[in-house]
């Protein structure tokens, strides 16, 4: 065990990767020379050459386009984007490419592709430089999906990411990348957990709140402050975003009957309704009361200064705590929703 | 410090400014840049790259039958491009890997496609065919360029295994356009990648003439990009042959990427659901006709007195029995069963879509009792 | 009044905005001359000339690209993406600017654009040309997303889009394009109900069934059929994606307490899950069982002869509306979840 | 038919093949292309250009500071770029409109920015702050390359005014790779639309040499879509106002678009968060340093007997006096109310997003009771 940031861990984890196969290419802008705007990839250049090591021309399309070609050629890139906001040039690539053509192709062309994405807000960054887009991936089929909340499990899972023969988009929370914590940089895959679960990351018996990358820390700071009030939170990591998890997440629900699910991504068709719904789906008569969101909300994401405006932090999943305990809180939720009682419910247009 | 294009900028449009070693009406004709890359071509090779084109020409004949039969969902004819397909299919190597778009059969059927390869995917049952370990060639590519950018990663894979095989891809004239084409030749040129651009300027996509896409010749994009180029009459089977073979020589002795514009024409629709005569003139395509690019072999053939009956006749047996062995692969193909639709998502185990395909498989069990007990 | 198919209305509803508003522009590719391969756009070109009827390059990120400086310029461009799958090269584009210009700018930037897309399966088409990508777009924040289901909306709403202000995603369902219905060519856009609002498709009383597109045609299918036996399905058309109208949803819900949402698109983090979990959100001691989602599967859209085993059919709702009604169904739904009851449950990874 | 550019592609380090009108010394030189469009610059408009400079770089150093004091949350050095940004600007008009990039301090100062909007969206208080109204400018673009097209289809729209009027974009040399950079110019060619393209060639993108992008001088690249264009040394600001007039002229008077490589260098950092030590050389940095572009200009105005140091003195106080009105700016900063992230999402009524700030702002009271009551 030693103890380090995930940042650094992530760059064991790719050294580690690069060590053990010699068809893993790490690729990207900046990722060569300057080692990553984040340093991730420090000093990977000097040691594997430019053979290994590629810094590409400033095209995301043109990096993920060139990985799927590598990717046929039986090599196993590990593209970086510079920041999430910056993904979207590499769209069609990614959700027409690399998501379907081991389907296209009834499972002759793997695409073991692995796209690592510097991810999220709350560090005071420049517009386009906190996006949370991980809904879009976990939408596309094809794709595996994996948020990272401390640095063990970026060591671990990014090794597995890049052994997996599926294609991982692959998301680092930079406003943990300086956090600390203990590695075993030892473990043999084999003998690492399945890349899909969740992680129990305190045990707790009142309500059930389910979070993932950087919320993770925001949840379990919660967890600190609700207990000293008496309520007992358990807090799931859920780590890979799809599939999710529900055998533990379900498990947890059943016990506690409560749930708050929290993300910085708005809300609105984000990764939080669809584990609501699945909870819904597979808890309905454990719970008892309507599951919260606590999320970033359905806007653009706003300026440095206004983001934690935006981010949702502890008290905001500790009022979301309340209404699913039927405590008072501040935001009423929808109970009081004007809309809903307002003239033109139900009306009938046609 | 002006930067102009050599040969200067003409309209896109005047077709006869190409490389061509033999005239539409037949006659050989000398080119200084191909010359040297056909002095091997003796008569049997050029019956044999006749007997291809035919055979392409009768298998794409057999596609629209089969669509016009309701027996594919669709189809996508190349006849016109026939030189352009086989003349720089047949200049690679068993080796190279192509990366084509959905128009190319002939390049397919070069690479060895089979009867059903050609049809299963527009018959709908399968979403693509070719075995590209086999073949060394993937799937047809449907998203306009896409394909473009995995030739040149491809290929920068080849510079990483030192291997003595390049890359190839395909793509229109539309595709000019996509951001994603012209990525790939920076980071061809970047890398200096060993991969052949071809470009099959059909003159249109969709009814789109190639004036929307560029006022200029395409071949004039690709030297910006440090990329060498040469724009060839598509329709000149041996000129096409030559051509690629200069662009593939480029490319296999690390001189990095290079470029060709084949200027050929799509003589049928965009696929069968489209309707040429909405865009384009009876006279523009008449124009064409003449310049078929197997009539034109065929007086050549001639001329050189390498042609005879029995030849024809050999090669339009052969055409249909390709073309049955089409027809039979159509209608006798089987659907693939229902829960297939949730193979090869993955490759690897995928708790959430077994649980789907579970509840899928209870779903259709429980709904053919109901039938049954109907 | 005037019978007319869907496609026909659609291109009733461009010549009319160009007609009513000279800043209208149309473009996208073989919009001209051939006049879309939908023919939407059919006669647009000789009547309003090249200046106002666009064919533009092969590119869509060119397409909405240039169509946002227009717009900066004042213009309203609509623009055709050709096939829902053509729409990713233009994701950035999209999400980066189009949806985020009015908010980078305080509102000085308006964008109002309406993006056209032909959208959907069961169509027996080649790969690409069946995708429903539509929660990509709900989920992102400044845009509006309009999904019609017959020719009186088609007609109107494509108006109304055009005349918004905010860029507006409009899907047209291509497996309705033929289908014919009454359409009033006369209405002022004042007189309009807004564009937000759903619509009730039909009344019932015990289960809300939630649709939109092509679906809302299927679920009235099956609301005739379980009338045969018995059941009486309320039919929503959801017509607005975002936002959804959730007084006319939870009027309904309030009402049945059951409900079943239909899509094709894959059910993981798609619009289903934003409307169960909005469902649940307000109307949670209303409902009598889990609402359960009818969607496509989790999977790439699979070849054409098989597409009968994803876009989900009369008997699929059927199915899931026995579900909600406790009665016997051929899916089991979640309870037989194998997965839940395996060793696994529950497990505490650290 | 090979096609080759002309002049043949040189590498693109040559960073001496350029238009030039004033040495690195600030000596005069003839240039047949660019001699006659600043025919008409005396010294009162070559000091107008020099003032310009200066105060640019001055509020780009206070920028800098700002930065280091935590005062903004970055900040991207538009140091030694003087000359590119202040020559092109200066040879537009008021009506015409520019998309510019983040690095772009000089254009905005040009097209008329205030104090605060050079620095509250990099102080994190809005996303943007120039009123494209007044300033026919549009909000910096982060995106790497997204701005070009917006150039582009503005372009299209003036032409569809009849106006007298042109757009223009600034980029740099890492954006030539991004697609939308060469969809921008397919577009611009296939319309002929009146939109001038200046790549601001500082030799990097954050830590890849120019070279990444491309090995061969990026004006190349334009010609082969059909668009003229210029290789100009950026550190001369006679050269970029001449080589913009040019550009600009070509395209206002319809015969479509022009593009520009304009050769500079990035002094600084890429921005304050970047450390340049990390991949380049200190003796880059002090060559660049002696082809600086204010002290060419001090030179050539020295050279002309036309500096003096109540010149200086009086541009010196006019910087000092705009830093210091960036920083109280800065300083000054009130950051909008918290309710404030939900507005201007939608132009109209949103009925989802209303529902969602209501809820904030019920939370916030609450959260504010409880503060009082705690
Ligand atoms: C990204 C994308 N956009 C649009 C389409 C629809 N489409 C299919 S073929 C075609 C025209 C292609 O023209 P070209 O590249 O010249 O090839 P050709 O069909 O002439 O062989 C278009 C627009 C597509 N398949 N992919
Ligand atoms: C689409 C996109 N990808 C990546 C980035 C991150 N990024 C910001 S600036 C930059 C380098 C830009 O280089 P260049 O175009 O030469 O402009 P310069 O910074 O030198 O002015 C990169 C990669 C971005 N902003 N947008
Ligand atoms: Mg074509
Ligand atoms: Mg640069």
């Amino acid at each position: 065990m030693t103890q380090m940031t995930m940042g650094t861990a992530l760059g064991h984890g790719l050294r580690r990767a690069l060590t053990d196969d010699d068809r893993v290419i790490v690729m990207g802008e900046d990722i060569g020379r300057l080692g990553g705007v984040f340093r991730i990839t420090d000093g990977l250049l000097a040691e594997f050459g430019s053979g290994r090591v590629i810094d590409t021309p400033l095209a995301e399309s043109g990096i993920v386009g060139t990985a799927v070609g590598l990717a046929y050629r039986g090599f196993r890139p590990v593209v970086e984007i510079q920041f999430d906001g910056f993904v979207y040039p590499a769209f069609d690539q990614i959700v027409c490419q690399v998501a379907k053509l081991h389907y296209r192709t009834q499972g002759r062309v793997r695409m073991p592709l692995t796209i690592r994405i510097p991810w999220a807000g709350g560090v005071g960054a420049a517009e386009h430089h906190s996006e949370s887009p991980e809904a879009y991936f976990v939408h596309t089929a094809g794709l595996r999906v994996i948020a990272v909340s401390q640095p063990q499990d970026a060591y671990m899972m990014l090794r597995q990411a890049i052994a997996c023969d599926d294609p991982v988009v692959f998301f680092e929370p930079k406003r943990l990348y300086h956090r600390k914590g203990d590695v075993d940089l030892d473990v043999d895959l084999a003998d690492a957990p399945p890349m899909g679960l969740a992680r129990v990351a305190r045990r707790g018996e009142d309500v059930t709140v389910l979070a993932y990358g950087a919320q993770v820390q925001t949840a379990l700071d919660a967890a600190v402050a609700a207990e000293e009030e008496g309520v007992s939170l358990e807090v799931i990591d859920l780590r890979s975003l799809s599939p999710v998890d529900y055998r533990t997440v379900a498990a947890s629900v059943r016990r506690t009957g409560r749930v708050v699910v929290t993300h910085e991504a708005g809300g609105e068709a984000g990764v939080g309704s669809e584990v609501v719904t699945s909870v819904v789906e597979r808890c309905f008569a454990y719970l008892e009361a309507p599951p919260e969101r606590v999320t970033g909300h359905d806007i653009p994401y706003p300026p440095a200064k206004l983001e934690k405006h935006h981010v949702p932090d502890l008290d905001r999943i500790l009022d979301a705590v309340d209404r699913v305990l039927g405590r008072p809180a501040s935001d009423p939720g929808f109970e009081g929703d004007a809309m809903l009682s307002s003239p033109h419910a139900g009306e009938v247009i046609r | 410090m002006m930067h102009t294009l050599n040969p200067t900028a003409e309209p896109a449009t005047d077709t006869d400014d190409v490389a061509r070693l033999v005239r539409a009406d037949g006659t050989r004709v000398a080119d200084a840049e191909l010359d040297r890359w056909v002095e091997d071509v003796d008569h049997e090779m050029l019956r044999g790259l006749y007997r291809d084109m035919a055979l392409v020409r009768r298998i794409d004949a057999e596609g629209v039958a089969l669509q016009r039969q309701g027996q594919l969902g669709l189809w996508a004819p190349c006849r016109g491009q026939e030189a352009t397909q086989i003349g720089t299919a047949r200049a690679l190597r068993p080796e190279d890997f192509v990366f084509p778009s959905y128009r190319e059969l002939g390049v397919g059927f070069v690479r060895g496609a089979q009867p059903s390869d050609v049809v299963l995917a527009w018959r709908g049952e399968v979403h693509s065919t070719y075995d590209h370990r086999r073949m060394r060639t993937a799937p047809p590519q449907i998203i306009i360029g896409a394909q473009t950018l995995h030739a040149v990663g491809y290929a920068m894979g080849v510079q990483r295994d030192g291997a003595d095989e390049i890359a190839v891809t395909y793509f229109g004239d539309g595709a000019t356009s996509q951001g994603d084409v012209n990525e790939a030749m920076v980071f061809a040129s970047s890398f200096g990648a060993p991969v052949v651009f071809v470009c099959s300027n059909n003159q249109w996509a969709i009814s789109e003439p190639v004036t929307v896409q560029s006022r200029f010749p395409i071949a004039g994009r690709a030297p910006g990009f440090g990329v060498p180029s040469m724009r060839v009459d598509g329709n000149d089977v041996l000129a096409c042959l030559g051509a690629m073979r200069w662009a593939a020589d480029h490319a296999r002795s690390g001189r990095g990427p290079a470029f060709l514009e084949a200027v050929t024409y799509r003589m049928g629709p965009h696929t069968t659901s489209d309707d040429p005569t909405r865009y384009r003139s009876a006279e523009e395509e008449e124009r064409w006709a003449r310049r078929d690019p197997l009539e034109r072999l065929e007086a050549l053939l001639r001329h050189e007195h390498a042609w005879d009956e029995d030849f024809a006749s050999a090669v339009a047996g052969e055409a249909d029995a390709w073309a049955a062995a089409v027809r039979d692969a159509t209608l006798g193909a089987v659907s693939r069963e229902p829960l297939t639709v949730f193979d090869d998502v993955y490759a690897e185990p995928h708790a959430g879509l077994a649980a789907q395909r579970d509840r899928y498989a209870a779903y259709l069990d429980g709904f053919s009792d109901e039938e049954a007990t109907r």
